[in-house]
């Protein structure tokens, strides 16, 4: 018997909450991103911690799912900060508020 | 309540000794990434920590006999995804110190800690810390019992779940379709080079930050 | 890459692997506990129903194909073909649709096809024609808007033709990860087409924040998938409502704290209250079209995502989940409505509005019976139809560069365009919920469905919201319908007025339209005194004016109404001087051509207006949204 | 029997391409589209009529449904058509007089400014009625109602730059709103009690006593007001400011009757309360009289007619009320021929003295109307009840149900025929005979501004064809059109033909006396031949008799001023406390709270709205929180 899974699994739910924490309070927009990671990898560990728990393949899966799309993702997110940051010196989220009200 | 979880596994504690160390060197290794990415204020030293983490996760993956998973975990996120960030942050130059302090709204960081201090209590309570999975086991197939992991995982998606598995395609596509438009540099017709330049002029003004005091 | 082309590759993979390793088959048979490993007969191999994901394979290989095209074809030759090859794979995506409508087997009984990870049923189906119908009218009316932004290309049409492919995906999913991965396509094409226009600042602004957000929240979402699956050991949704229907969870926190994650994933996506944050400053900054494809697409499939997990996953818990959408409906409908009526910018308030709109769906979600669920149905239904007309209407009234935004833009429409006006009128009156219109029928339905459950509180909220939304919708009919005489403006001098010309910032802080000064309350107190002139006033008459309203309801109003009219530039001013008429008139002109409504969106335009009054008087749209939902 | 279908098909065609293209078709074409969809659609109404005619009398009802409307569980709201004997009676005559009428118009509204506006309204109120007529549903009814209404107040304020025509506009539109609400009540009263609309399931059931007498008198309420009784009828006279052809169609033919039909088809309700039966034939008495005595004094030739339109209606109800629904129809049907006579005839007159409508300023007409003048006659001598003209006929049976049931009622019906003869015959001898007094007017206007009056030898000129046709059929319908139910020699269709809708149980059959029938005939024929005899001694020679034209009279009881005046004096200065301080600073300044609130709660709630993602990424958590935070305390417990 290896470690219990509740211990994954309270790992996973900090590191969920490290992630929502630092989105919340980080004003440059990549960190902000890198922090929406860490809550998929937290949702990562989760599946394969309840995977293990079911002895059931599926969650192993939907991680194999998560990776993908953090994968297209992280493209899609880059490109749109590129192309809206290409000609800036900071990548602030507080820089963009035109729209507001 | 870990007194419970130790007294839990506490008769085979030595035997599994060597999980517990792999356990804790991830624990502590995902912990400080995280800790890392949301507390330092320089980007590159960010996503340097969220490399540990990611290892962190993956040793944690090793542990629970996710074994293809970890491979994948470290080739794509460390391999593809971190290189990907530091990239950008090169790309776009912002590898300088973020004044966290500078903050336009006074409530959000005291709120933000508040917030996911209380969701994760709040999600620790409903799972009572050791009361997680209650699910009919193996719906989709053992994870344990003959067989390798990566055979186990591939003839699960070949087969359960092959829609998923055809739907990312349609991700990766949209991927590079997103990729070729938000990164290509506008041609512009004659007719549209004027009102670009204004264009252009118009928006180097409206990205001006307020405050060129922010990024020290 | 194409989904057909994947799916018989893969397919013979799996044959060819399944007959080249005899072995994986023999460890099935070796241990009893891995049967579940090689269910499908021993073999690797699935059946794949393609007629029950047809949509689907339309729509992304449509997509493929015309990203081929355009590799193949030289650049600009063919500038018009792409909306043409993009409406033609909608259509055909619609005619697949409707010959799926008439052959979902077992009568209503949908069934699980494909691995249990869909659903091939009537309400699957409707969402199918509903995704198809969006993806044909965006097509359409997207061409003229990127050609007059100089933004044509073949991307556009392909992320379309994507993101319907996620929307049709997630309606039809029957297990959460489908549900996630068809939501991940939708919005990360949306993400693109908010951030589209390159050169507006507004357009990027809105893909970012829709980028940061939508992901937040997918991550909750997903995290919501995780717990749940620990706490019933199935994505799937009839397993899970297996598992729940026979055991007692030995601990249902865990589920559901999951179920209120992916309450807020979904929530998200259907712009519900506490989680609309980001709907106003996404559909204003978004192009105009997209806009409209957004509204009617994402919001569609996030309720289709959200009666699927509730309705059919999480029906047992009911209890548990239908209070807190008590509560978001309730303030869903409210701050919506509340938020529309100040707001100054024509996307922004139909953003709030669309909002408020969700709230009325809701009102049918959280009913969770049959007649809710069908009258949910018919609501996105026909909501597709007023929001993706009503943005088309806005595109044409912006003008290049969406300079023209504000709701003053629309002030004397009739006159310069009565068929645009009317057609506008239409759809505003189709969102206020005004008898025979298809708006009425899906407010109608969502109410008696509230009443049906003893929701009575809930119904007279609705109905109270109905009237707050009411006198915004009527505020911009009454400026359509008013004289072009803009009369705050023609007591200040013309400079802040925005300009299409010079396309200044109009939003900025000092931008902050100074016309703002005219209250509300004032337009409100107006606008309830030419209600009844209002209804004559939707007669375009010989002066293109309605006439007999403006003396009839004009004289109705007393005094100080009507200096409040007056004030707030919505009644012709018969006293006014020659010379502030002039330059008002002066400046009338200036703002603006008559706004330019391109063949492509008038059609557009055309079958919204078209589809909204016949569904409004006609129940063959019922039938089908109840057709969909015998199946519970 | 799809002709059914194009009956309100047609006028509904009509009005759309009018409204969306009437300003391309430009002025001959727009009418003329306007005349043929109201002509086809009576052609329509024939071929119905006919194909019913063709049926056992008991089988003439046919179903037609266009599309359910609101389909919900039990309740089916139905847009759909009954062709039953009294729906096609009234369609007939609806789109008969509706499409000369549009005719008419075409002649009438010549150069005017919004020609196609105004076929555009005719079309619509053809089709309105149409679906008010020939709805199976109270609801549909309704809706045709309302439409109705609609068309009436876009009509009366045409000219809505004098502020007499949008004052009396908004008048017609108050009014009918009053009405209005008494027929939504009847709804809710009937939806409540039945659960559905339709005529078919609720002419049908056994009603409780003060049940009925509610839900009868909500819904007389409802015809009071359209139909311009007692205490609702002021809005008519002043919507004489509408174009003449509109007063003709509207305030003589067709609209004025929707409260006749509304009583006609709910007489399976109103059977059963008597209270509510004579409340209808006591109210209708009433507004006879006192709509005849004022009609006595009025100057404007419309006015007059308007206020013998309220008298007839009157008459209506009086044969409604006493249980003769037969006599009331049949008075309707030839009130429509008459009254419409007189109103297009008064219109070629006003137009043939361009626009002058002071019947002091007129006479000696005859010489120069060739046409109009026998048509007036003949409409004249139709209203004045003198046989063997159309009114005569249907007023004696009216009169005979009065007596039957009560002597006083049938008094106040022969006073009213005296006195309808008497100032018809004023207003026949003003217009059309005594000396020419349009001319030194016409010069004083002329002077003042008026050109080219009379400019073809300066003599007033007949109106052209278009407007001179209908006069003449409907001249020919004024003096045959009695025949419709003669009561000899077995010629009473109207009687036989709508048989089956008033069986016994309803309408109980009674019988006059054949002597007391003669007699009733005599004592009325005296009374007008009396009226007439009595008017032409009194204004053959004089044009002003101070003392046969009391202000009282003139001023019509000073019923309109005095309201006016209470309103204009203590209720006005009332309305001014109201108006400015209850209503300006309280019930306005509720409702400014109320939308004032509303709007600074958006504006509060905009500051929400930073703009900084973070903010709302804040507000997305805070929701996940308190949801996680609602579930815990459930699974707490």
């Amino acid at each position: 018997m290896s470690v219990p899974s509740a211990w994954y699994l309270v790992l996973a739910a900090v590191l969920f909450g490290l992630g929502a924490t630092g989105l919340l309070i980080r004003r440059n927009v990549l960190v902000m991103f890198m922090c929406i990671e860490l809550m998929l990898n937290a949702v990562n560990l989760t599946f394969v911690t309840f995977s293990r728990d079911l002895n059931d393949i599926g969650g192993q899966v939907n991680v194999f799912f998560v990776l993908v799309v953090a994968a297209a993702e992280v493209v899609v997110g880059l490109a749109i900060i590129v192309a809206m940051f290409r000609r800036r010196a900071a990548a602030t989220a507080d820089d963009i508020h035109i729209l507001k009200g | 309540m870990l007194a419970a979880l130790l007294a839990d596994s506490s008769g085979q504690a030595l035997a599994h000794a060597s999980a517990w160390a792999v356990f804790a060197v991830g624990a502590a290794m995902i912990l400080t990434g995280a800790l890392g990415v949301v507390l330092l204020r320089n980007p590159v030293h960010c996503a340097l920590m969220l490399v540990i983490t990611l290892f962190g996760i993956a040793l944690e993956f090793i542990d629970q006999s996710a074994d293809f998973l970890a491979a994948v975990q470290i080739i794509v996120y460390a391999g593809a995804v971190v290189i990907l960030f530091l990239f950008v942050i090169m790309f776009l130059g912002v590898d300088r110190k973020e004044a966290i302090s500078a903050e336009p709204t006074r409530f959000q960081r005291p709120l933000a800690v508040l917030l996911g201090v209380v969701a994760l209590v709040e999600i620790l309570a409903l799972s009572r810390i050791d009361h997680w999975s209650a699910g009919t086991p193996s719906q989709s197939g053992a994870l344990s019992g003959p067989g390798s992991n990566v055979q186990k995982l591939g003839q699960a998606i070949y087969t359960g779940y092959l829609l998923p598995f055809e739907m990312t395609a349609a991700l990766l596509v949209i991927a590079v379709v997103a990729a070729v438009v938000l990164s290509r540099r506008h041609q512009p017709s004659a007719s549209e080079m004027s009102e670009l330049d204004q264009e252009e002029l118009l928006s180097a003004r409206r990205f001006t930050p307020p405050d060129q005091g922010d990024q020290s | 890459m194409s989904g057909v082309v994947l799916a018989t590759v893969s397919g013979l993979v799996a044959q060819t692997s399944g007959g080249s390793n005899p072995s994986g088959c023999a460890i099935g048979k070796a241990g009893d506990s891995v049967s579940g490993l090689c269910r499908a007969a021993n073999s690797l191999h699935i059946s794949v129903a393609y007629s029950a994901i047809l949509p689907v394979l339309i729509l992304s290989i449509g997509g493929l194909v015309l990203l081929a095209v355009s590799a193949v074809l030289p650049k600009r030759i063919y500038p018009g073909l792409y909306p043409v090859l993009s409406t033609v794979v909608g259509g055909v995506s619609l005619v697949a649709s409707v010959w799926q409508w008439y052959n979902v087997p077992g009568h209503g009984q949908g069934m699980v096809e494909i691995g249990g990870q869909i659903f091939f049923d009537h309400f699957a189906v409707l969402f199918a024609i509903l995704v198809s119908v969006a993806v044909i009218l965006s097509s359409i009316a997207s061409d003229s808007y990127l050609r007059r932004e100089g933004l044509d290309g073949v991307e556009a049409y392909v992320l379309i033709l994507m993101s319907g492919t996620g929307a049709v995906l997630m309606a039809e999913s029957a297990s959460l990860i489908s549900l996630f991965l068809g939501l991940e396509i939708m919005s990360i094409a949306l993400y693109v087409m908010a951030a589209y226009h390159r050169r507006r600042a507004e357009s990027g602004e809105a893909g970012l924040k829709y980028f940061l957000l939508g992901s937040f929240s997918s991550a909750i979402f997903l995290y919501g998938i995780a717990l749940v699956y620990g706490a019933t050991g199935s994505t799937e949704l009839v397993l899970i409502a297996n598992h729940l229907a026979t055991n007692v969870l030995s601990n249902g926190g865990v589920l559901l704290a999951g179920m209120a994650l992916l309450i807020v994933g979904l929530g998200f996506k259907v712009a519900a209250v506490p989680f609309h944050l980001w709907t106003p400053d996404v559909y204003q900054g978004s192009p105009t079209p997209f806009t409209g494809y957004m509204a009617a697409v994402a919001k569609a499939a996030g309720f289709a995502g959200l009666l699927r997990v509730l309705d059919q996953g999480l029906l047992t818990q009911q209890t548990d989940w239908r209070p807190v959408i008590w509560v978001i409906t309730v303030l869903t409908l409210v701050i919506g409505s509340v938020l529309a009526i100040a707001s100054r910018d024509l996307k922004r308030m139909l953003a709030y509005s669309s909002v408020s709109q969700a709230g009325y769906v809701l009102v049918g979600v959280q009913a969770a019976t049959g007649t809710g669920k069908s009258a949910a149905l018919f609501y996105l239904f026909t909501y597709t139809f007023i929001v993706i007309g009503s943005f088309a209407v806005v595109d044409a009234i912006q003008g290049q560069g969406e300079s023209r935004s504000t709701i003053w833009a629309v002030r004397g429409l009739s006159r310069r365009q009565p068929l645009l006006a009317a057609a506008m009128l239409v759809l505003l009156l189709a969102q206020a919920g005004v008898p025979f219109t298809s708006g009425f029928l899906g407010k109608f339905y969502v109410i008696q469905a509230a009443v049906g459950q003893g929701q009575y509180y809930l119904a007279v909220i609705a109905m109270l919201t109905a009237a707050v939304a009411a006198f915004f919708y009527l505020r911009v009919a009454l400026l359509m319908y008013s004289s072009g005489v803009p009369a705050v403006a023609a007591t200040t001098p013309p400079a802040p007025e925005p300009s299409g010309s010079t396309g200044d910032l109009p939003y900025g802080d000092a931008g902050e339209p100074t016309d703002v000064g005219v209250p509300a309350e004032r337009v409100g107190a107006a606008s309830a005194m030419t209600t009844t002139g209002l209804a004559a006033g939707a007669v375009p008459s010989e002066g293109g004016l309605a006439t007999p309203a403006r003396a009839g309801g004009a004289s109705a109003l007393d005094v100080e109404a009507e200096e409040d009219v007056f004030a707030a530039g919505l009644a012709p001013v018969p006293g006014l001087d020659p010379e502030t008429a002039d330059r008002a008139s002066a400046l009338d002109a200036a703002a603006g051509d008559p706004p330019y409504v391109s063949s492509t969106n008038a059609m557009v335009i055309f079958i919204s207006v078209a589809f909204t009054i016949a569904a409004g008087v006609s129940s063959f749209a019922v039938d089908f949204a109840k057709a969909a939902t015998t199946l519970f | 029997m799809n002709a059914a279908y194009l009956i309100p098909a047609l006028p509904l065609i009509g009005a759309i391409v009018l409204l969306f293209g009437g300003r391309r078709l430009r002025e001959p074409l727009s009418g003329w589209l306007a005349t043929i969809m109201a002509v086809g659609s009576f052609v329509a109404t024939v071929i119905v009529w006919v194909s019913l005619l063709g049926k056992q009398a008991s089988a003439r009802s046919i179903d037609k449904n266009i599309f359910t409307w609101v389909p919900v569980n039990s309740l089916h709201v139905n847009a759909g058509l009954q062709l039953d004997p009294l729906s096609i009676l009234w369609c007939l005559f609806v789109t008969g007089v509706g499409s000369l009428i549009t005719l008419y118009s075409i002649g009438y509204m010549h150069g005017d400014p919004s020609f196609s506006r105004f076929f555009f309204l005719l079309n619509a109120f053809v089709f309105s009625m149409i679906v008010l007529v020939l709805a199976d549903n109270y609801l549909f009814s309704f809706f045709g109602w309302e439409g109705v209404g609609f068309c009436s107040y876009g009509l009366i304020g045409f000219w809505f730059d004098r502020d007499t025509a949008a004052v009396a506009a908004k008048k017609a539109f108050v009014t009918n709103r009053v009405g209005d609400y008494g027929f939504m009540i009847a709804l809710f009263l009937l939806f409540q009690h039945f659960g559905s609309f339709n005529y078919r399931d609720v002419l049908h059931s056994h009603l409780s006593g003060s049940f009925a007498t509610g839900l009868a008198l909500m819904l007389f309420l409802g015809a009071v007001g359209k139909s311009a009784q007692i205490p609702l009828y002021m809005w008519l006279p002043d919507a004489m400011e509408g174009p003449t052809p509109v007063s003709a169609l509207i305030h003589a033919a067709t609209m004025v009757t929707a409260g006749v039909y509304l009583v006609a088809r709910s007489a399976p309700i109103i059977h059963f309360s008597s209270a509510a039966q004579w409340t209808i034939s006591i109210i209708g008495a009433a507004t006879a009289l006192l709509a005849a005595t004022i009609a006595c004094n009025q100057n404007d030739i419309k006015r007059v007619l308007a206020y013998s339109t309220v008298s007839q209606l009157g008459y209506m109800f009086l044969g409604e009320g006493s249980g003769d629904y037969g006599a009331g129809i049949y008075h309707t049907v030839m009130h429509a021929f008459f009254k419409a006579l007189l109103f297009l005839s008064a219109g070629a007159v006003i137009h043939a003295l361009h626009d002058e409508q002071n019947m002091k300023r007129m006479g000696n007409l005859r010489r120069y109307l060739p046409i109009t003048f026998p048509a007036f006659m003949i409409g004249f001598l139709a209203l004045a009840a003198i046989p063997p003209f159309d009114g005569f006929w249907s007023k004696d049976a009216i009169l005979a149900a009065a007596w039957h049931k009560s002597p006083a009622l049938w008094a106040v019906g022969v006073l009213t025929a005296f006195l309808t003869a008497y100032y018809m015959t004023r207003q026949v001898v003003l217009v059309f005979f005594g000396q020419s007094r349009w001319f030194d007017h016409a010069k004083e206007r002329g002077a003042a501004g008026d050109h080219h009056v009379y400019e073809a030898g300066g003599v007033p000129h007949e109106a052209p064809a278009t407007m001179t046709v209908p006069l003449v059929i409907l001249a020919a319908a004024s003096v045959l059109g009695w025949l419709l139910d003669a009561p000899f020699g077995g010629l009473d269709f109207i009687n036989k033909w709508l048989a089956p809708l008033f069986p016994p149980t309803v309408a109980p059959a009674f019988s006059v006396a054949t002597g007391t029938k003669w007699l009733i005939g005599l004592v009325s024929v005296a009374f007008a031949l009396a009226g007439l005899a009595s008017g032409v001694a009194a204004w053959r020679r004089a044009v002003d008799r101070p003392r046969l034209e009391p202000a009282v009279l003139e001023h019509a009881w000073y019923i309109d001023e005095g309201v006016s005046r209470t309103v204009a004096g203590p209720l006005t200065r009332m309305a001014n406390t109201f108006s400015f301080v209850i209503d300006g600073r309280l019930v306005d300044g509720l409702v400014r709270a109320v939308s004032g609130s509303f709007a600074a709660s958006g504006r509060q709630l905009r500051r929400v709205q930073t703009g900084y993602v973070r903010n709302y990424a804040l507000g997305i958590s805070a929701g996940a929180v308190i949801i996680l935070f609602y579930v815990s305390l459930r699974a707490g417990s």
